[in-house]
């Protein structure tokens, strides 16, 4: 952890309940060390965020976002990471065209039981986010 | 002649439905405006040329008990395909009047040309119109001043009609990306934002753009504009602006037709439709989908692939 | 609003790494908090005391607990605030434990981290409504899936209890691995002979209903209402006919079906029984090897039948059955030996699994208990067993511990010098693992008084010198390489979960892990439950276990359900999805994506179409939510407005 | 008349010790249409001594090799040799899965290498390029007395995530190629087995043991000769029989062929072509008997004939006596 520059950035993580919010517990349990950047929003499925949940994150001065569901055929609610992938799978791509770097929102699929792929996954993408730096959309001039 | 036919055909309709909608001249002679058919006689006030620009189709899901009939273009007629995909209309109850377009115009093309002048009068030919002013009067060729959706065009023909006045056309630019799009990528990631930063700081959220959009469903109860949810608040930001713009691309994801109407009536030019386009494009290479354009399709955020073969996991 | 917001230090969990009290002080300062404290164990009895008065004292209306993970004491502090006269929805849990104090090192970052963290909880708590649960009526029925050793248990534990079951077996008979085992470590008791009597009961229990050779097609519902579509798959033989007479097997000339039973050790008649003591005891044709279905002739059956139970139209049969929960007992399988090149696993003849090697003990078995190698049924003299064939062993995918291989190569080695007194057996080992009551001993027994040869290391290669095996391994003791050169070798083959697990985890709404076994909700404390309330787990499809293991979870899952069915009715939970029908502007998309089917139009009297939620089949999951363009329809307790005032509070400061 | 064309790398021993290697799969691949470009000013494959000593210099080695591969257009390159193409394979994988280690290694080239080239060997194209039914076509001669134990070697298919083709631990690609071209395959149990050729200078005891049990395990499973992919096994199986048979007090005289030599003979082309004379144990004993695939077929005819006439003589002479 070394190499993250002192002050921590900004960065959101929405998780569903079932997967990957109990793969964070997991991980947490066994005491596998992250960077403290990340503050998770626990909500029961992927299929539950709405896109623009991370647009607003964004705009409201979030440095990144990263969403984890259950893998595909995994989903607690039997389909609701089926519509997450497509839904954030289409704002990963505007993002850039928007002219935000899509580096800066992730999203994948841990299991309840993937500790340590939930601290595999928070590490480098909060050394990502460290190497991009500030985002900075917050500061807004007003008209 | 066109004219003709179509009178004809709008009269014939009028016998099975209580309104068709079409067009008639507007406030002067480079507008037209829609015109909504009752009466036999309201029929006389119908024409057809390529001031005939709005997406008549907007009114349908509003009517949907109702019968009514519907003058449309091809691109308007995807409109009506993307409604019953949605189930926003009953079939039986929209009579369809197609008519095949070689393009319209761009209103704000013409002004732009004619230095804003006042105008007095404007008459077509094949491939041209000429506008007169009190400065004068200019040729343009249609082709100079057509919107950005009649560059890309696919559809001229309208694919979904109970009657269609006229021969079928049908032709390709061959230009499958608007030029918009292309110098954007062009930009760096700054240059983008930048650019979407200073068209949305125009905006004035009159919210034109929304109601002249024809999918854009939900209407009175947009979220713009409730505390319930409470997405966005009214002071007047940048972020607030931005933010907008992004529920109304992303509610429109998969499911924009590109009829160009929120670009078209922004008082204020912002290129509205382009992020709806770009997401277009996404969805045509990611699920094959393009909005409007068969029935049977389903809109690609409402359904799935158990297994997405064009959606790869993403590394860090 | 009142909020009041306690902090617990976890002992040193939380306070160690977090200046528990700077967060308090920080909390203190968010509009709305009026009552910001630690304390030391919050969950406990005087922990949760203090939040009870702090309510009353304070006039608390919303109450944040920043502690532990809510997945684990969530549940506990709704009881606490509700006992205090609260809705129980008006609490919040703020987990700076699992993912803050164990997982950052520096105590700045940490309580940094912290107060954000304790600032969204409050932000989603002051946005929070309360909700109410309905009852519901609920089916007391069990549906058992497996007819193994720990879906038997459960079945009569939960007949017993006086509630119906209905078992669904995958086979032709009940019984499982178990009835195909010989013996039973650390006893050396005669399995059939211990779980025949089971088999027996299970049968004739009044309150059990067993559907053999027949599998699950659909499971819809819900924990108190599920509707289960089983297949009977067709056996061609009439089972209210038949009366196991044996006289179709005898007569049969197709003589080389592939015997499931016995793991294809030998093969066995197109028209079967399986085993003696099979339940129910009745004929099955396999279509593949049998020659009416392979040749259109033969009818040799058919005319033998005694009582014209024959009937070679017969086709698979749908029934449906309507359970209130369901035990998941479906056991495990065992890796191909073909995975096993380096061993000639599917090669050499005389290389078998451990679960054949079972068959050959067995005196009901392909070779009536005499040890023979299937090359040449000479009585091989050199055995030498491969612990962890595959197991433990991350090249091929399978990293873990198959649990009870090293007891039964002990117990087949034992049975193996009590068989051919003059044999000598060899078993190479990485490490004896046997932590049971009286497992060490037995493991020692089988090398001190049977003189069975343990060789610490693992093999690297089997092939073949004229008859023999020659089996060259390390002997990390020695530090040597060793080769003997064996009569027969027993690969003690990987457990892993069936090929459909995964299948019917989808079916289910279950987790499973990387390995196709089922995810219980706690590894430690609610290890028969999973994260769907009706399902529970039993057996080895959690994972690799031996028979006590399997028959305790199948008795604990028995008791779970009869606790849950102890009422008449079970409480909804009330975060379900909720329609504003004012907003609603009947688009319908809602009812689209829904996974559940629980969304419905509705017309209003005033003509206009409107969504409406089935509340008892709305899971939760908010997918409507999110399609929702108007955000009319949401989610309770995950509402846009809750989530959006999280991201506020952590975004916007 | 060629289908397809590939890059190929022969690597330094094809150039030298096993000339008979490179000529023999050349020839085979024109036989089976495929044209073979060699690279221009290719050097070292970085598989030794570099790799052993600097992990960076051997990638950068490889690297450098491939980039010429990829300026070619090609993205394929054909490696007989085992050695140099785990070379490519460990460059390109690692190049793949590290980033840093990509900038590191590029950093040290004229030109960068940006993985657009598979290193595949000669089996590999052969079983899944061009397929068994071409494999068996193009058979012209057949060779009766030949029972081949195949002999892979112990890096051509390991480790299997780098080599990414045929089983790790029973290889069958060598085996599929001979049954199809009509020659016959023993069941050889040691056919990934280490030969001990690395360490053929340092420990000469060890080798040798390694050696003989490898050619105890052919002659035990009834082959009469040893086919090989791998330029390093040829020649320590060939050249070291004559000193195992001297510490081991064995008479082993079993000659070890390239597969190539094997399929080329097949194919028609005469020993001299595919550069017998160059291996240390002789075959020309059981390669003397080939004959055309139509001399055989004939040859099989006639013998059904005089069996079925055998039969039937048989049936009359039994006829007889029964009737006397």
């Amino acid at each position: 952890m070394s190499d993250i520059a002192p002050k921590e950035l900004k960065i959101v993580g929405f998780l569903c309940n079932w997967c990957s919010y109990g793969g964070a517990d997991t991980a947490g349990v066994s005491r596998f060390k992250q960077p403290p950047d990340l503050r998770i929003i626990r909500v029961p499925c992927s299929g539950r965020i709405d896109p623009l949940f991370v647009v607003k994150a964004l705009l409201n001065g979030a440095d990144g976002v990263l969403v984890s569901g259950c893998h595909p055929r995994d989903c607690h609610y039997s389909d609701g990471n089926f519509y997450a992938r497509r839904r954030l799978e289409m704002l990963k791509r505007l993002l850039p065209f928007l002219g935000i770097d899509d580096k800066r929102f992730h999203y994948t699929w841990i299991s309840a039981s993937e500790g340590q792929r939930w601290q595999q996954t928070v590490t480098a993408f909060v050394k990502r986010i460290h190497e991009l730096g500030p985002l900075n959309l917050k500061e807004e001039k007003q008209s | 002649m066109t004219v003709e036919k179509l009178k004809e055909t709008v009269l014939d309709t009028l016998k099975d439905v209580e309104l068709v909608m079409g067009y008639q001249m507007g406030f002067d002679a480079l507008h037209a405006t829609p015109l909504f058919i009752r009466k036999k006689e309201d029929a006389e006030r119908l024409i057809w040329n390529p001031l005939c620009v709005h997406n008549l189709t907007t009114y349908l899901p509003s009517l949907k008990k109702s019968r009514v009939g519907v003058v449309v273009k091809g691109c308007d007629s995807r409109t009506i395909i993307q409604f019953l995909q949605e189930g926003l209309i009953t079939r039986e109850n929209v009579t369809i009047i197609g008519i095949p377009c070689q393009g319209i115009i761009s209103v704000r093309k013409v002004l732009k040309e004619i230095e804003y002048e006042p105008v007095e009068e404007v008459s077509f030919n094949s491939d041209s119109m000429t506008i007169k002013t009190l400065k004068g009067s200019k040729t343009l060729k249609i082709e100079d001043v057509w919107p950005d959706k009649c560059i890309t065009c696919k559809y001229p023909t309208p694919l979904i009609y109970d009657y269609l006045i006229g021969e079928p056309v049908s032709f390709d630019r061959g230009v499958e990306v608007s030029q918009v799009i292309k110098e954007l990528e062009g930009k760096s990631l700054n240059e983008r934002l930048a650019y979407w930063q200073k068209e949305f700081d125009r905006c004035i959220r009159c919210y034109a753009c929304r109601n002249a959009c024809p999918l854009c469903v939900c209407q009175d109860s947009c979220i713009a504009e409730t505390r319930e949810p409470h997405w966005i608040s009214q002071r007047l930001t940048l972020n607030e602006k931005f933010m907008f713009h992004m529920i109304h691309a992303l509610h429109l994801a998969g499911r924009c037709v590109e009829c160009g109407e929120c670009a078209r009536v922004c008082p204020m030019d912002i290129p509205v439709n382009i992020l709806k386009k770009k997401i277009n494009l996404d969805m045509k290479e990611l699920f094959g989908y393009v909005p409007g354009v068969n029935a049977e399709d389903k809109p690609p955020m409402y359904t799935f692939n158990v297994d997405e073969v064009n959606i790869k996991e993403h590394g860090i | 609003m009142r909020v009041g917001v306690f902090i617990c230090h976890c002992g040193n969990n939380i306070a160690g790494t977090i200046d528990v009290a700077r967060v308090a002080e920080e909390t203190r300062k968010i509009p709305g908090v009026v009552y910001a404290t630690t304390y030391m164990y919050t969950c406990s009895e005087p922990g949760q005391e203090e939040i009870k008065e702090a309510i009353k004292r304070e006039g608390l209306d919303r109450v944040v607990v920043a502690a532990c993970s809510p997945r684990m004491h969530e549940m506990t502090f709704r009881r606490t605030v509700e006992k205090a006269g609260l809705n129980r929805y008006f609490f919040e849990m703020a987990n700076i434990r699992e993912h803050i104090s164990w997982v950052g090192e520096d105590k700045e970052f940490n309580t940094r981290k912290a107060i954000d963290v304790v600032r969204m909880a409050v932000a989603k708590v002051m946005q929070n409504r309360p909700l109410f649960s309905s009852s519901f009526k609920i089916n007391k029925r069990v549906l058992v899936m497996g007819g193994g050793v720990a879906g038997m248990q459960a079945a009569l534990d939960c007949a017993d209890g006086g509630l119906e079951v209905v078992i669904v077996e995958k086979s032709q008979s009940i019984g499982g691995m178990m009835a195909r085992l010989d013996k039973t470590f650390p006893t050396i008791d005669c399995s059939i002979c211990i779980l025949g009597p089971k088999m027996v009961d299970v049968a004739q229990h009044e309150k059990i209903k067993l559907y053999a050779y027949s599998e699950i097609d659909e499971i819809k519902g819900y924990v108190g209402n599920y509707q289960v579509k089983i297949r009977k798959k067709a056996t061609y033989v009439d089972w209210s006919k038949c009366t196991g007479c044996g006289a179709c097997m005898e007569k049969c000339p197709s003589k080389n079906a592939y015997d499931y039973f016995n793991f294809g050790v030998a093969p066995t008649k197109a028209i079967n029984i399986p085993f003696p003591q099979a339940i129910p005891k009745k004929a099955k044709i396999d279509p593949n090897y049998c020659r009416q279905f392979t040749k259109g002739k033969c009818g040799v059956c058919a005319k033998i039948c005694p009582t014209k139970a024959i009937d070679y139209e017969m086709k698979d049969e749908i029934i449906t059955e309507e359970v209130g929960a369901i035990i998941v007992a479906t056991g495990y399988s065992l890796i191909d030996m073909d995975m096993l090149p380096e061993y000639g696993g599917g090669r050499y003849p005389d290389v078998i699994s451990g679960i054949q090697y079972e068959r050959l003990l067995n005196a009901s078995g392909p070779t009536a208990g005499h040890i023979e190698r299937p090359s040449d049924h000479e009585e091989p003299k050199t055995i030498v067993f491969v612990s962890c064939a595959g197991s433990r062993d991350k090249s091929i995918g399978i990293p873990y511990c198959s649990n009870f291989c090293c007891m039964y190569i002990a117990k087949q080695a034992i049975l193996t010098k009590d068989h051919i007194s003059d044999s000598q057996s060899y078993v190479f080992y990485m490490d004896i693992r046997s932590p049971g009551k009286g497992y060490d001993e037995f493991t020692r027994r089988a090398q001190e008084e049977y003189g069975v040869h343990y060789i610490r290391g693992r093999v690297s290669r089997i092939y073949p010198k004229g008859k023999k095996l020659v089996v060259r391994g390390a002997d990390t003791l020695l530090g040597t390489q060793v080769e003997i050169e064996a009569d027969l070798v027993v690969l003690a083959t990987a457990v892993i979960s069936n090929k459909d697990a995964a299948y019917m985890a989808e079916k289910l709404h279950i987790s499973y892990d990387t390995f196709g076994f089922y995810v219980e909700s706690h590894p430690k404390l609610r290890p028969v439950e999973t994260n769907t309330s009706g399902v529970f787990l039993a057996g080895a499809c959690q994972g690799p276990k031996d028979i006590p293991a399997s028959v305790g979870q199948g008795s604990a899952a028995a008791s779970k359900i009869l606790a849950l069915f102890s009422g008449e009715t079970l409480e909804s939970d009330p975060a379900v999805a909720r329609v504003n029908i004012n907003a609603c502007v009947g688009c319908l998309k809602c009812v689209k994506t829904c996974p559940f089917g629980a969304i419905k139009e509705k017309e209003l009297r005033d003509g206009r179409v409107v969504a409406d939620v089935i509340e008892t089949v709305c899971a939760g999951c908010g997918v409507c939510t999110s399609t929702c363009p108007c955000g009319a329809i949401q989610l309770q307790h995950f509402t846009d407005n809750q989530i959006l005032a999280e991201v506020n509070a952590l975004c916007l400061i | 008349m060629a289908d397809r064309e590939y890059a190929y790398y022969s690597g330094c021993s094809l150039e030298g010790t096993a000339v008979e290697y490179d000529i023999s799969v050349r020839r085979v691949m024109e036989a089976l249409g495929i044209r073979l470009s060699e690279p221009e000013d290719w050097s070292c494959c970085g598989s030794t001594p570099a790799h052993t000593v600097d992990h960076l210099l051997a990638a950068a080695l490889a690297a450098r090799n491939l980039t010429i591969i990829e300026k070619m257009g090609f993205n394929t390159v054909i490696t007989p040799c085992p050695s140099c193409m785990m070379a490519f394979k460990k460059a390109h994988h690692r190049m793949k899965e590290d980033i840093r280690f990509k900038d590191e290694v590029n950093s040290l080239l004229d030109e960068p290498y940006n993985l657009n080239v598979q290193s595949k060997s000669a089996l590999q194209i052969i079983i899944e390029d061009i397929g068994l039914e071409k494999v068996k076509e193009r058979v012209t001669h057949v060779m009766p007395d030949l029972k081949v134990a195949p002999y892979y070697g112990c890096i051509l298919n390991r480790p299997p995530e780098i080599a990414q083709f045929d089983d790790p631990e029973n290889p069958l690609s060598m085996d599929k190629i001979f049954t199809a071209i009509g020659v016959e395959v023993c069941d050889f149990a040691f056919k990934v087995e280490c030969c001990g050729a690395a360490y053929g200078v340092p420990k000469r005891d060890m080798v040798n043991e390694l050696t003989y049990k490898i050619l105890s395990m052919a002659v035990d499973c009834g082959a009469n000769c040893v086919a090989v992919a791998c330029p390093l096994c040829q020649q320590n199986l060939d050249l070291r029989q004559q000193q195992v048979n001297i510490r081991k007090n064995t008479s082993f005289n079993i000659p070890v062929l390239y597969f190539s030599q094997i399929m080329g003979l097949a194919y028609g082309y005469s020993p001299e072509e595919m550069v017998i004379d160059k291996l240390v144990v002789n075959p020309d004993s059981l390669i003397s008997s080939r004959i055309t695939l139509s001399q055989w077929n004939e040859m099989k005819a006639r013998e059904a004939e005089a069996s079925k006439a055998k039969k039937k003589e048989k049936k009359n002479i039994e006829k007889i006596e029964e009737e006397t």
